[in-house]
């Protein structure tokens, strides 16, 4: 196993690499780079606000009208391009990228000026958090709810929350998080929550329950908003594997053992059904915890690593883009190494290194 | 005395179907009653019945008592004390009843929890103990493995250790000793018949072996086609039948001898072949040494011929013909008809399979869930005569389940739908629709009663007479094994001990194994 | 029709035959397919549903049949040699007067911006506009009828596509594992951190991407969600004595994985199959939000959704978008699930607990 | 004519006298000495705050100087500039740094004696030196927007502590003597040895009526008056920068601020949308009249927004396809179903403004366009304005198809083409913005009906940009933001030698030696009328040739306050301003009571 385990990580360098290698291709390929954005603001366009994010309702247009692009200097672009570093050929800047990233130096963004490590850092609070909760709440219910189908497999309680968790499922979620956030932290309706960021301005005055309290009721509403759609996979699959494990053998064996229902389902079947579940769960923790909370950071006003990402991207911020790229790449494979590797520990008999012929 | 289990006009219908009408009998405080009959003939269903453990679309109906608990009537937090701690149960097919993901150690170790609320040090030991009782090898070591690294013998050992953990009051043993060679049952009956002397111990055994019931039973209820035939004591019944059916059922005994083998060109050929296991690394130790299943060794087939293989429950029987057909890691070469098997892959190996089949020991662990019999059974038709009609596939498919003495009506039924002589034979119909010129048999009669046994006996001695197929013939049962096969090989740790004629090793062993082990069978003699 | 089913259902095998039963003891199920196949032929004839031409008219005792045929305006005496447009009042005032014409019960196709209406839209539900308009001035219950279908196909299409190269990939490397596991799963990693929004930008810079050009950039990687659970399902069940078996008897590996191994690994692929389908549907709302959604003006749920957020003083349109989703959703699993029993061998008709709570014969 | 050196001494002599303010044209209004700017409340109190939003994004910099970062909102208000405008003018400047003004009858040159009183926030003087210091640093290390609006000052010197001088290139520009005054003087003290180029958080020390309180990035920056601020009595000032704390509360979503505003977490909001302003307003703090909705005037010309042709396009090269095009654009419909009628339809190139042409020509007009009768139609001399189209869209159409007609085209088997060539007209509309689709839809099914095969394009905002530099489009939508004061800018607006200019605002890329030279004439008017006629004869010959397809305009702010606020009324007539508004504190108190905190 060892042996395997040193050789997933070994290969993780070339699957690194490849990634890197086809995604700075394929984004040099895009039209419109980091110079057109700087071009773009002279124009007085910010290219975020010009996303669909959030249209301004398409009214009018709004220009910076005093910022008219008079002819720009071709010296200022030539200058530009020096610093971004685009007067190198493509292949020398690659691997002037991968030299930094060998020794995780993410560089600095275009834009922000700042180094890329330091702004993953500054969003990671909101990241965690959302992404935290939000595991730990469908995980903690949807296992559950879902053995619990699965044992009244018909049933009017198996229909009715089937009912409620696909409807969740299909309440766009941040559709979801305007109505919470109409409801319960607006002015028309009741004003319980607050209505955006992770903590009040004046969070480090607070005690300590104080922060606590403070923090909770802030993450309280986009976390029911990100939850809200992420119950019913993981309950349908959690119902399903158990519907398909609890008729097996050695569950009769179980309960001759005089084994109680809990135990049964808990001490025998969970660990059978839980293979697609752990399966599942590196791409859940990625997306969750990486781009699943793009809308509800907008929505919400939180500052997240979803955002980063994205706006990185709308901005041809080639550091940040590629930075995050890296870390969220190098974190998937870690995890699935890992998810991998709890294979075998659930499950003894699968291994990996023997092949079909 | 009241009777420990006492069943009255108890019924059991699937979906509307009667499988058991109207069975009555009982169970004294130390006392073994015999249950027996056809396969199929409810014996299984009755006791799951019994315990409550059916599945939801059978229907049970009639009084069922446990002393003075009314079955019908309990609820499901009184099951939970009841089953496991005063009610022992040993399944029929201990190769899939245990949790595939627990280890061994921890599965006895739940029961002993559940009811003695033994937990840590002292349910190890007693856990260990228990593997010991059962006569199972290595016990620390074993107690530390996960089911699918034991041998179907040592399952269900497991299987009756975890029954016997709690010196239940009642024992309901379903076909306890199928998968166990005959010294080690001797030694496992002895412990029940301990138990039951000592704690006064019920016991409803179910069994198709009636030399076991002769032996060990106080008295027998003969089972037809879900109807009590007969019941009483041991001696009466044995003596003096009263329904045609027990008399049958007493009067069968495979029989017969296969015919000679035409010729002896080698159709099998093993040298050197050899089966280890890694064991599991402690962290930070050295990696102990491989478990050798299979010492190297030699062995031949001839076309047409029976190699009988017995020995010891774990010796590696099974282990070798896994390695013979390259279903498991192996060193050594293997020839098949001259050409080399080991080495083989893709498409090559795949066209060998189609001339060597096998019947797994587990029948039901070896049926696809979800594929009715029917298609278990033409699937290797179909895909190796690709260009037999559809109707000629659904004739012979009808053909062979009759053969083995399946109703036709059961070809749209899944496997679980079967009791377990019916899917071992499900097993063998697979195999054997196929014509292979090898057909590796690993216990393919454990599970069947005397006349099943007779007639699928018959039909693979007929199938070699007139097909030249040649048997490895893995089997406990010396009886059945003498009927079948030319050659005989007895295994034990993985070595060879002795081969030859098999009637030859049956009258006179030269090992003090062998000869231990045909002492124990008590074979009638012929 | 029931017993036309019936009657063909006879004709199968019988094992087919029990699981069309177990299929139709579910009402749920049963019901649900009745009523997603009968939306699904509708909205199919969505142009006799919702459109803004007569089917057919009689003009000064001649026939026209306008849905099929372009008329110019001129025929009707008016002076557009264009493409007449049947709700300008001038067109309806001549046909008012001088015949009649037999319109759709909607008579708004799913672009028609109404003309005559004289409040603002997006306006709520009303006689004229059974679910209202959105912000455009457009039908909703037009647009939703026609977002429907192209919705369903879209998600069809992407749900089959993706499901063949999820479970293939993940099959094989599941399957075969040891050195196919390590390279295929290098490969689905790197193919997975291929940047899906910059290729749509490269895209988008060629083409208008359109409904077939964004249906083939997201199968290319909507599969990959799959390919880990399959993939540990298959590394499962490789290790299973029927498996064993099935290769024993000389199967090839396809043959092994399709009817051996899948059946019994299809638990997650079944459930997500639902929402595989719906998550299609949702990804053209978010690649509306980006803009590399289907052209504009095309009637799709996800733009309904957008509008939606868009438009937060007009809740109709939030709420038609997401009862049409959940109801499709949710008509989806309950098929999903009737399915699920009707190819469980296992499933006990009129389901008594699986693990009891009742005394166990009851 | 030879620079005057830039080390002269100041320039006391008799023949520049000093003056008190500037004016575009003509005399500034208030006289010297006037007490404070006629509009204000003089007495207004002090105190209080107010909360507004910003939308979209976030910040990363307090420097909103350079093209780095994206400046938090309001921080130029913590710096002062040499002059201050008064909004109840077109174009007058006052002097607040500066105390007297001297400008060269030549426009070669101008001086400002600076207010030896002026602090910065951290107690330093205001020198001549940091004006130097400040121009220095704009135009070399700043957005390059600096260098490009200041190209034409050729020397900066400070005379001595007190006195700077600018010196100017070239003496075309009426307007820079003005903008020059609108430099913002930044600490040379502070910024030396600092870099200034790349963007940071710090709270830099200005000079202005306010400084950063608080920062925090992503949330929210706060502004706090200067209790002490050392220009709090001059009359520019006076009066104006009421409200203690001035906070820009972020948010991503516009309707979540939306929200953020009826829960009273923020005081004051622009409603940019109509359906909100006409709808939105029913919601408990409303109906209990916590909270008011004014309209103020814009005061400025209106921004022509609109469809735009690509006039490098052969198929846009007769002026009756593009007029036949327009109308097509069915406002009233749009303005009815779509708008709640809160717009205006724009006209005119100088909407809402004295320098819009209406009627026939005037005399003077008619004289400015005399030379060019040869090149222009007839119909701009003898047709009144506004054009004489048919409200009724049939009408429109048909008049469209018979112009379509005129030009050339026919319509065959239901689509409209090139009866000569068979060529069908098509057109791409080109957006970045799914927001303007439902304005352009109706349009395309109008042309539809006509047989114009329309469609429409949105991209990503890169992509558009690189399509509008490569001049490939049909069609997009732009604007042309007017000022009080036309100046400079009006050559990248329609002059031929940016048309071929990419990025420049020439998007239509207009060639007419016409409107070239009307151009040139507009920029050196030396009066406010004939401004004004330069203005009225350059709308004329735009609106007669139909280069765009004008939109709508609102032509006032539609504000919502929480009813603490009181403001100076009537509104200054050139554009309202916040700086002269305050808090009741009366009101507060009460209003505050029902506003949620954040
Ligand atoms: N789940 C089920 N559904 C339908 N029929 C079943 C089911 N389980 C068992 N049967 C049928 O019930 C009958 C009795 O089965 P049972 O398992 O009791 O046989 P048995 O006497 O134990 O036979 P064997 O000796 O082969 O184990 C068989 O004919 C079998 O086909
Ligand atoms: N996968 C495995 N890993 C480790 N040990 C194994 C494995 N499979 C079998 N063994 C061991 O190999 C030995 C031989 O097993 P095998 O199944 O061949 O016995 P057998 O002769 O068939 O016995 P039985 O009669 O009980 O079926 C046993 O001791 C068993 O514990
Ligand atoms: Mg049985
Ligand atoms: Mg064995």
């Amino acid at each position: 196993m060892s042996r395997y385990i040193l050789r997933r990580l070994l290969l993780m360098v070339p699957t690194l690499l490849g990634i890197m290698l086809l995604n700075f291709i394929i984004v040099q390929a895009a039209p419109g780079g980091p110079i057109d954005q700087m071009l773009a603001r002279f124009e007085g366009i910010n290219s975020l606000s010009s996303t669909r994010l959030d249209t301004g309702g398409g009214e009018v247009v709004v220009q910076d009208e005093s910022r008219g692009a008079r002819g720009i200097d071709p010296r200022f672009i030539e200058q530009l391009e020096a610093q971004f570093g685009f007067d190198q050929p493509a292949h020398e800047r690659f691997i002037g990228m991968l030299a930094d990233y060998a020794t995780f130096d993410f560089g600095v963004s275009f834009f922000r000026d700042r180094p890329v490590i330091e702004l993953m850092i500054e969003r990671l609070p909101v990241s965690v958090s959302l992404g935290l909760w939000t595991t730990l709440l469908v995980y903690l219910i949807s296992i559950p709810l879902g053995i619990r189908k699965a044992l009244r497999h018909g049933s009017r309680f198996d229909v009715w929350s089937s009912g409620l968790v696909i409807v969740g499922y299909a309440i766009p979620g941040f559709l979801f998080a305007i109505l919470l956030i109409v409801l319960f932290a607006g002015g028309s309706y009741w004003d319980l929550f607050p209505l955006r960021g992770l903590t009040s301005p004046n969070f480090d005055d607070l005690s300590a329950w104080g922060k606590i309290k403070d923090y909770v009721w802030h993450i309280t509403l986009p976390v029911i908003a990100m939850t809200i759609g992420s119950f019913a996979t993981l309950t349908m699959l959690t119902k399903n594997s158990f519907l398909d494990e609890i008729h097996k053998q050695y569950v009769l064996t179980a309960r001759a053992k005089g084994a109680s229902d809990q135990r049964v389902l808990y001490g025998h079947v969970f660990r059978n059904a839980m293979l697609i579940i752990i399966a599942g769960l590196p791409g859940a923790l990625i997306s969750i915890f990486f781009t699943g909370s793009l809308l509800i950071e907008v929505i919400f006003s939180l500052e997240g690593l979803g955002l980063l990402g994205f706006e990185a991207v709308m901005q041809r911020d080639y550091p940040v883009i590629f930075g995050t790229l890296f870390l969220y790449t190098l974190i998937g494979l870690l995890l699935k190494l890992v998810s991998d590797l709890t294979y075998v520990w659930v499950d003894p008999r699968i291994d990996f290194e023997t092949r079909e012929s | 005395m009241p009777d420990l289990l006492r069943l009255e006009d108890l019924s059991i219908a699937f979906d509307g179907v009667n499988v058991v009408d109207r069975l009555t009998l009982s169970v004294g405080r130390g006392e073994t009653l015999a249950l027996v009959g056809e396969s199929g003939s409810g014996k299984s269903v009755s006791a799951l019945g019994t315990m409550g453990l059916l599945p939801g679309n059978a229907s049970v109906t009639g009084a069922r008592w446990l002393g003075d608990t009314d079955l019908a009537r309990l609820r499901a937090r009184d099951w939970q004390g009841l089953r496991g701690g005063r009610v022992g149960f040993i399944f029929q097919e201990p190769m899939t009843s245990l949790n595939p993901l627990h280890t061994v150690g921890k599965q006895i170790g739940e029961t002993l929890r559940l009811h003695q609320e033994l937990t840590g040090k002292g349910a190890r030991a007693r856990v260990i103990e228990l593997l010991e009782q059962v006569q199972l090898p290595r016990a620390e070591e074993l107690a530390d493995a996960w089911p699918h690294q034991l041998s179907g013998g040592q399952r269900q050992r497991v299987m009756i250790a975890m029954a016997i953990a709690n010196a239940p009051e009642l024992l309901i043993a379903d076909e306890p000793t199928t998968a166990l060679d005959v010294t080690v049952q001797q030694e496992i009956l002895a412990l029940l018949a301990d138990l039951r002397d000592q704690h006064g111990m019920g016991m409803l055994f179910i069994t198709h072996d009636l030399n076991l019931v002769r032996r060990h039973a106080d008295r027998v209820c003969v089972l037809y086609q879900g109807r009590e035939q007969e019941t009483g004591p041991v001696e009466r019944v044995f003596t003096s039948p009263r329904s045609a059916y027990t008399r049958t059922l007493l009067e069968a005994e495979p029989e017969g001898r296969p015919v000679a083998v035409v010729s002896a060109t080698p159709l099998l050929k093993a040298e050197g072949l050899g089966v280890s296991f890694q064991r599991p690394k402690k962290l930070l130790m050295k990696r102990p040494p491989a478990f050798e299943a299979v010492k190297p060794l030699s062995l031949r087939l001839g076309h047409g011929e029976t190699l009988g293989i017995v020995g010891e429950s774990g010796s590696g029987k099974t282990t070798l013909a896994m390695a013979l057909l390259r279903l498991v890691q192996s060193h050594g070469e293997i020839h098949l008809d001259g050409s080399r098997l080991d080495g083989l892959t893709g498409g090559a190996l795949r066209r060998m399979r189609q001339r060597v089949q096998i019947v797994f020991q587990d029948p039901y662990g070896s049926l696809s869930p979800r594929l009715p019999v029917a298609d278990i059974v033409s699937e290797g038709l179909r895909f190796h005569h690709p260009d037999l009609e559809e109707s000629e596939v659904r004739r012979r498919v009808a053909d062979t389940l009759r053969e083995v003495g399946l109703p036709e009506a059961c070809a749209d039924r899944y496997p679980h739908e079967f009791s377990g002589g019916q899917r071992q034979r499900i097993a063998v119909a697979r195999a054997i629709i196929l014509e292979p010129a090898l057909l590796v048999l690993d216990e393919p009669t454990s599970a069947l009663d005397r006349t099943v046994q007779k007639q699928l006996v018959a039909l693979l001695r007929d199938l070699q007479a007139r097909r030249g197929i040649s048997y490895l013939f893995i089997s406990h049962d010396l009886a059945v094994v003498r009927a079948m096969a030319h050659r005989i090989l007895v295994l034990k740790e993985g070595e060879i001990v002795e081969q030859g004629d098999c009637l030859e090793v049956l009258e006179r062993p030269r090992s003090d194994y062998t000869r231990a082990l045909v002492a124990a069978a008590g074979l009638a003699p012929r | 029709m029931v017993a036309a089913f019936t009657k063909l259902a006879g004709r199968f095998s019988p094992i087919t035959r029990r699981r069309f039963g177990v299929f139709r003891a579910n009402r749920r199920a049963w019901v649900s397919l009745w009523i997603f196949g009968a939306l699904f032929v509708v909205s199919l004839a969505a142009e006799l549903i919702a459109n803004d031409k007569p089917l057919v008219m009689q003009y000064q005792g001649e026939w026209y049949v306008p849905l099929l045929v372009d008329y110019p305006e001129t025929e009707f005496d008016g002076f557009l040699p264009t493409t007449t447009d049947y709700h300008d009042p001038f067109v309806r005032e001549q046909i008012a007067t001088h015949g009649w014409a037999l319109w759709p019960p909607v008579p708004f196709s799913y672009q028609t911006l109404d003309m005559q209406m004289m409040r603002p839209s997006p306006a709520p539900p009303d006689a004229r506009h059974w679910l209202g308009t959105d912000d455009q001035g457009r039908d909703v219950l037009a647009r939703v009828i026609y977002g429907f279908r192209l919705s369903v196909a879209f998600a069809l299409v992407l749900t089959a596509g993706s499901l063949a190269l999820g479970v293939l990939v993940g099959g094989i490397q599941g399957y075969f594992g040891g050195k196919t596991d390590l390279i295929g799963q290098r490969f689905t990693e790197i193919w997975q951190g291929l940047p899906v929004l910059f290729l749509l930008i490269i895209l988008a810079s060629f083409v208008q991407p359109g409904f077939w050009w964004l249906l083939g950039i997201m199968l290319l990687f909507s599969w990959l969600g799959l390919v880990d659970v399959v993939r540990a399902e298959f590394l499962r069940a490789r290790n299973l004595e029927y498996v064993r078996a099935a290769r024993a008897m000389g199967l090839t590996p396809g043959l092994i994985m399709w009817r051996h191994v899948l059946p019994n690994a299809m638990v997650a692929t079944l459930t997500f199959i639902p929402f595989l389908f719906t998550g299609a549907i949702t990804t053209l709302t978010a690649l509306d939000f980006l803009g590399f959604g289907l052209p504009p003006g095309s009637p799709s749920l996800g733009e309904l959704v957008a509008q939606g957020k868009n438009n937060l003083h007009a809740p109709w349109l939030g709420i038609t978008a997401f009862v049409s989703l959940s109801l499709m959703l949710s008509l989806l699993v309950f098929i999903g699930e009737g399915l699920r029993d009707a190819f469980d061998p296992r499933h006990i008709q009129h389901a008594a607990p699986a693990i009891e709570r009742r005394p166990a014969d009851a | 004519q030879a620079a005057p050196d830039p080390k002269a001494p100041a320039t006391n002599d008799d023949r520049v006298p000093t003056v008190h303010g500037l004016s575009l044209y003509g005399e500034p209004a208030l006289p010297a000495g006037f007490a404070h700017f006629p509009y204000v409340n003089p007495e207004a109190p002090k105190g209080g705050s107010l909360t507004q939003a910003a939308v979209g994004g976030s910040f990363d910099s307090t420097n909103p100087f350079i093209i780095r970062g994206t400046p938090a909102a309001g921080v130029s208000r913590i710096y002062d500039t040499l002059l201050e405008g008064n909004p109840d003018e077109p174009f007058s400047l006052y002097g607040l740094l500066a105390e007297g003004i001297r400008l060269d009858p030549d426009r070669e040159w101008i001086e400002f004696d600076l207010r030896p009183e002026a602090r910065f926030h951290d107690g330093e003087p205001l020198t001549a030196r940091d004006v130097v210091f400040s121009f220095e640093l704009l135009t070399e290390q700043g957005n390059p927007f600096y260098g490009a609006y200041y190209a034409d000052v050729e020397s900066v010197t400070a005379l001595d502590d007190d006195t700077v001088r600018f010196a100017f290139a070239s003496t075309h520009s009426r307007e820079l003597p003005l903008i020059v005054g609108q430099l913002p003087i930044l600490p040379k003290h502070y910024w030396e040895g600092r870099d200034f180029g790349s963007p940071t958080l710090e709270r830099h020390p200005g000079s202005g009526p306010y400084r950063i309180a608080e920062v925090d990035p992503g949330r929210r920056i706060v502004y706090q008056r200067v209790e002490d601020y050392w220009a709090r009595d001059l009359p520019v000032k006076r009066g104006r920068h009421n409200i203690d704390r001035l906070i820009y509360d972020y948010y991503r979503d516009r309707d979540i601020a939306w929200e953020a505003f009826k829960a009273g977490v923020l005081d004051y909001r622009v409603d940019a949308r109509a359906a909100t302003w006409a709808t939105g307003y029913d919601f408990p703090a409303f109906n209990n009249g916590l909270i008011r909705k004014l309209r103020v005037p814009d005061g400025q010309p209106a921004p022509m927004q609109a469809f735009i042709y690509n006039l490098r396009q052969e198929k846009f090269q007769d002026p009756r396809v593009r007029e036949a095009l327009a109308l097509t654009f069915d406002f009233p419909w749009l303005n009815a179903n779509i708008f709640y009628d809160a717009y205006r339809r724009t006209e005119s190139f100088f909407q809402n403004s004295e320098m819009a042409a209406t009627g026939l020509p005037s005399e003077a007009e008619l004289e400015v366009l005399a030379p060019w009768r040869e090149q222009l139609p007839e119909d701009v001399f003898s047709e009144p304005l506004p054009m004489d189209h048919p409200e009724a869209l049939r009408e429109r159409l048909r008049l469209a198809l018979t112009l379509l007609q005129e030009a050339g085209y026919e319509v065959r088997d239901g689509s409209l083409v090139e009866a000569e060539t068979g060529q069908p007209l098509a057109l791409e509309v080109l957006l970045y913005d799914s927001g303007l689709e439902r304005v352009v839809q109706p349009m395309l099914r109008n042309m539809a009906r006509l047989g114009i095969r329309g469609t429409i394009r949105i991209v990503d905002i890169n992509q558009y940009l690189n399509r509008l530099r490569s001049f490939d489009f049909d069609l997009v939508v732009g604007q042309f933001p007017q000022s009080n004061n036309p100046g400079n800018e009006q050559r990248e607006f329609w002059t031929s030698d940016y048309a071929q200019t990419p990025q420049s605002r020439n998007l239509m890329g207009l060639a007419s030696p016409v409107v070239d030279d009307l151009v040139e004439r507009l920029i050196r008017a030396d009066s406010r009328e004939s401004l004004n006629t330069l203005t009225r004869a350059l709308d004329r010959v735009l609106r007669h040739q139909f280069i765009v397809i004008p939109h709508y305009h609102s032509g006032e702010t539609r504000l919502a306050v929480w009813d603490k606020f009181g403001w100076p009324e009537p509104s200054p007539q050139y554009g309202m301003d916040l700086e002269a508004w305050w808090v009741d504190p009366e009101r507060a108190t009460r209003i505050e009571e029902r506003q949620q905190g954040d």
